[in-house]
């Protein structure tokens, strides 16, 4: 997914001189995970910033340079580090566009690596997904793979509204797949397509018996999971990954609980008042007489993400995931 | 140190200075005109708020010349950034008085926002501080397009204590970005003296942490206000960075309407700054210079109070906005269907009848531009 | 409310010298909505200091003070002002215990006026108790009347815990109540007891035809709605006031929801993954088979909060919840 | 300006100073003993890491100065403030070394963190400049007890942009409470360099925007660190206010195991700092002036080697924390209902075998105190 990002980031800015990039080491080495790598050199230090260690100054200007119409993108270095952003971006960037009648949005990306899985020290774990979704005025999507990942990049880069662009970390070097070179979005000519890819959960399993809603960094082990629950109960569960955590695809969430009449809710933020707790919500409220057996969630602790020896004990796991599906399946 | 940058004298023991370079009397005279205008605004503004006809007001009466002076300094291309305290500014680049009153009156969408780019004016911001990071993002980026602009961004001295004030400062000068940071110390905020503030004597003492230059002026002499900003401005535009101006005044009204200075502070302290107010002090200035005289200055006060009055009747003839205003605006494109599901919630009970929070009246008798009544 | 308020902080203040208040403007004036009037006076400006115009350093030094063995109490002015201290509250606040063992929990009581209904300009509307109550390892409570803050904010002071005291404005003046001179805790001697009131939630109206289940702001017109939903249908709802948001009563929760058969959440702040969320998802995971219809919730909408002339279009209003329980019992 | 404070010099073209005052053999051996554990810590650390026993390790090769002469400036009744860069510092404060080694090693709850009142030592800080106002409102605090101690906190010069490290400053001034703020300006925030950090020449003059005294000392050298601490330690107890101190030295060593300089700048520069690292000079200071010998050096060597070994086995000793660790200390008082449901939950499954992520090895060979081996 790195190198897809990085690509994503090449087309992005050779596209269209509008689009920019800021951070804490984006340019000079290209960030801590190299996503940015390359574009210094290739962009000038103009277009690729290497910024003062402040993150609230680093949305902020973001924001006002997108007030004189540029594209800017922002890379907050790890997940906890967005916090001293946190006031910009739901005061501001979520309020731009309705504090101007619609006529400025915040036209920014903001891109942060997020979750754990990496070993990394204290505070480089966190999934503040459901903040950001909590918050009216902005868009949160995460990708779950290396396609996804270039393509939704584009995506939120042609949007006019403020997008939080999630990045899982455990999924950086651990799924591989082919990328098309060419990009499905014309950044330069506004080419709006992108909304789709932006707004629309993806089946990224195919199966009727359960369906197993999740997102970026738990997508690739509830499809291993599926793929247990296949081989041991003959069981075919469908994986629904969402990508845009709000705005949520209801129909494809609800359609989905239909189509199965089970359903299993997987992410790896904590549970109370998660992602999860929304999609549950939403699923009884609309079609309780279609399910089987209530909605389960298998989620994060409501405990601070622990020191990396036990991260494992932490992280919605296979077998968790397995277990969980078992509950909704044996109710 | 800073020396206090002054030209008004007080008619009395503060001596005049001779005009500065850069202005004839046509320009003191329309820097003049815009200090009657912002003081009738804010006049009507605290009396329609008496009648129960706007909300919550941020009263500015005293630092009018904070507002007239720099935006006369500024080309109609530099960008604005005002706060709260600097509401009606935009009615000096063409937004109407009327959209800004409907701000107050708690009116949304068409009614009380505009389109900042059409007016190179952001929206009024209320988190303190936290349009300073703005001014100087747009201001890297007009420098990125080479565009001969700058920002220039009010604040008080009270916003200088927070965060987002010290970030902007540090990346304005790292990135010698064109931006222009104001502020008003006028002494409180809210209930806090600026003793309690920072142990600073003063705001432009700060500027030595970011390397930037810094000038003070004093805050109820509008040429002042305006010699130091374009200067500013000048140097930003010619690529010179980012300048610190210190404006010291005082805030001689209350913090707000709904605020009462008697809880905290010596009202005889207000009163001994009131003599320095700018409105009375400029005409003195102009008066002594031969630029205005008693009928110019009455035509002016006039010309203000009809310009006033017709905003005032313009936001009255706004229909109160409708349900749907919650859901316009908050994105570009595109609506969440949770929007479309909130609509129909609320078409399904009727609208409560509380919803018009403030009862439209009879116009208020005009108010006069140069007393200070709607104060004390 | 205000006076409950501040009669609980002179008893605290009074009982215990390691307590302490700070914030904009809570000294000199009292405070914008007077609830600490009169403590300068009585206790000093080194016990009740009007701070400089910086949340993230209100909240940080109070970390520190009660990191030196003090209870410091610090006011946010307004809802939408904590912000700029978010990452104080969460990366600090929230582990303090945590990073010591639990020895040296940050023992600190952040009072937040909020939500709207007062004719507030922008920003001063905000509903922000699901972002806290997501982030581990801190207590988020909320009282809806007069009697219930004095008592809960004692309790709250000697919880060794960060709690974040949420106070609706809309009761600040609107609600009455003889509160008990007499305090319930003793401070000074870490009379515990004041575990329950935080944490339990409360039957605020009795009634076994619907759960209405709700907090702060939203009680009031809960309640009105029930005495509504009673003259009209003759149906009793129970209105079930949460009181702490984090950790949720679950018993009390699952309990009301079976005793009904049919509950409802109102809430003021914006639907998705809001308290409702986690509520419901609690509902139908556990007691899906007690129901008799799916869990619905009556909540802010997903927009920022209006400037104030829409506000009571925006928020949950008696006819709101009304028709929000018929949904539920006409489904 | 600041002129830089420095005692020693190395042997060549920097002269040495005479010892201050307050100083005797006796302290001059201790610094330069609390150097050599330090010393010896880190290189041990990297040399774990390196074998896959403790997890991403930031390194502070060369900074050691900027450590031992602070701490051993305070009482033990003072507190500090670390960040991940002085993560071994609790070491000269009564915090077991092996409990900094199990933080790296990703351990929790009793494994990896301390009592920080037990020892008056923060928990070490990750988030840049987040701990700056915990030290003031510490201060406060003891300010308020009348109780004669202070806060000293670390940070880098990367942490000065932050809007934390500005809010605690002013707070600090504003209040005159007994606080030490020392930075560490080691030229990078991981690639970052001073020159994009900051428009001034030096973190000194950020002391101007509060009003504060600041002391610039060389970083490499503990007796310059040492006498800047001290007095402002003394001042602060005194109430004569905080002090800002920075420490110039250079971050020799890569920001993390993690990071490759290489990527972002010229390893001759490192070098050439190199020769002003402290444990060397510092070694070649004392033995000018007879108070250290090699036998004593080597004595001290050995000693800081098994203190550092007996770290190292203790930590290896430490069996890997049990699940239910994720539950523990959340709270100091109760436990929320979804615990116990958490801890049911694991208990159904399996233990994921990769949950012991670092594999325990046989002991490394011991390092050599003096020679930067770890690093290159
Ligand atoms: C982040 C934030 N915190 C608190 C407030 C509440 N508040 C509104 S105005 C004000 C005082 C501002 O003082 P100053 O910056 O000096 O500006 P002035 O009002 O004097 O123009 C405060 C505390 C706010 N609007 N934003
Ligand atoms: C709030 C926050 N943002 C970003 C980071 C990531 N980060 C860790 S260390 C570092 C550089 C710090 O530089 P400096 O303050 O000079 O300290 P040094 O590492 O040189 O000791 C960064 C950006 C962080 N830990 N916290
Ligand atoms: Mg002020
Ligand atoms: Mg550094």
């Amino acid at each position: 997914m790195v190198e897809a990002l990085n690509l994503g980031h090449h087309q992005a800015m050779a596209s269209d001189d509008r689009v920019l990039l800021m951070g804490e080491d984006v340019a000079k080495t290209g960030g801590v995970f190299r996503v940015t790598a390359g574009l210094l050199d290739r962009f000038g230090e103009e277009r690729v910033i290497d910024t003062p260690l402040a993150e609230a100054g680093i949305i902020g200007s973001a924001i006002g340079m997108s007030l004189y119409g540029l594209l800017p993108i922002a890379e907050i270095q790890f997940d906890a580090f967005v916090y001293p952003a946190f006031e910009q971006i739901v005061v501001h960037a979520a309020r731009y566009a309705w504090r101007t009648k619609g006529q400025v949005p915040a036209s920014i990306v903001i891109r942060i690596p997020y979750g754990g899985g990496v070993r990394a020290p204290e505070m480089h774990s966190d999934c503040p997904e459901a903040l950001f979704a909590h918050v009216p005025g902005l868009k949160v999507v995460s990708p779950a793979g290396p396609a996804d990942a270039r393509d939704m990049l584009l995506a939120a880069i042609l949007d006019p509204d403020p997008v939080i662009f999630m990045e899982p970390k455990r999924i950086y070097r651990a799924v591989r797949e082919e990328v098309p070179q060419e990009p499905p979005l014309d950044i330069a000519n506004g080419n709006g397509a992108g909304g789709e890819i932006l707004s629309r959960a993806r089946i990224a399993r195919p199966g009727d018996d359960l369906a197993i809603i999740t997102y970026g960094p738990t997508v690739p082990m509830s499809i291993e999971a599926a793929d247990q629950l296949s081989r041991e109960r003959g069981i075919e569960a469908r994986v629904l990954d969402l990508r845009s955590l709000y705005p949520l695809d209801v129909a494809a969430i609800t359609g989905s609980a239909t189509a199965c009449g089970r359903a299993l809710v997987v992410h790896e933020a904590p549970r109370m008042a998660g992602i999860g707790a929304e999609v549950s919500s939403l699923i009884h409220e609309r079609v309780m007489l279609d399910l089987e057996a209530p909605v389960m969630r298998v989620t994060g602790f409501e405990v601070p993400f622990p020191q990396f020896a036990n991260e494992d004990d932490y992280l919605p796991s296979v077998d968790r995931i397995v277990a969980g599906a078992a509950r909704v399946l044996d109710w | 140190m800073n020396e206090l940058l002054r030209f008004i004298g007080d008619g009395d023991a503060i001596p005049d200075k001779p005009v500065p370079d850069g202005l004839d009397g046509k320009d003191l005279l329309e820097i003049y005109r815009w200090l009657v205008v912002l003081r009738t605004f804010d006049e009507r503004a605290v009396a329609l708020q008496r009648q129960g006809r706007l909300g919550t007001y941020a009263l500015y009466w005293g630092e009018e010349a904070t507002q007239s002076g720099p935006m006369y300094a500024c080309r109609d291309t530099d960008w604005v950034f005002p706060t709260y305290r600097q509401s009606s500014i935009g009615a000096l680049r063409g937004v109407s008085p009327a959209t800004v009153l409907a701000w107050w009156r708690g009116y949304g969408g068409t009614h009380g926002f505009y389109n900042a780019r059409e007016h190179r004016v952001a929206p009024i911001c209320v988190p303190i501080a936290t349009h300073l990071p703005h001014a100087v993002g747009l201001a890297y980026a007009a420098k990125l397009r080479r565009d001969p602009i700058a920002a220039l961004a009010w604040f008080g001295e009270g916003a200088s204590s927070e965060g987002d004030f010290h970030e902007a400062m540090n990346f304005a000068s790292v990135w010698k970005v064109p931006a222009v940071f104001f502020c008003v110390n006028n002494q409180w905020a809210i209930s806090t003296p600026f003793s309690k503030q920072t142990a600073t004597a003063t705001i432009v003492a700060k500027a030595a942490a970011y390397n930037m230059p810094a000038t003070l002026v004093d805050g109820f002499d509008p040429i002042a206000c305006w010699k130091a900003t374009k200067d500013a401005l000048e140097r930003a535009r010619g690529g010179g960075g980012p300048t610190l101006i210190e404006a010291s005044c005082y805030r001689i009204g209350a913090h707000g309407t709904a605020d009462d200075p008697k809880l905290y502070r010596d009202d005889a302290d207000a009163a001994r700054w009131r003599a320095l107010e700018p409105v009375g002090r400029t005409a003195g200035y102009l008066t002594r210079l031969g630029v205005l005289d008693d009928t110019k200055r009455s035509a002016i006060a006039e010309e203000a109070k009809r310009l006033i009055a017709d905003a005032v009747a313009e936001m009255e003839s706004m229909d109160m906005p409708g349900r749907e205003v919650l859901f316009d605006y908050v994105y570009a494109r595109g609506r969440p269907d949770s929007f479309a599901e909130g609509l129909d919630e609320l078409a399904a009970v009727r609208r409560p009848p509380e919803v018009q929070p403030l009862r439209p009246q009879a116009p208020p008798s005009t108010g006069d531009a140069d007393a200070p009544k709607g104060l004390k």
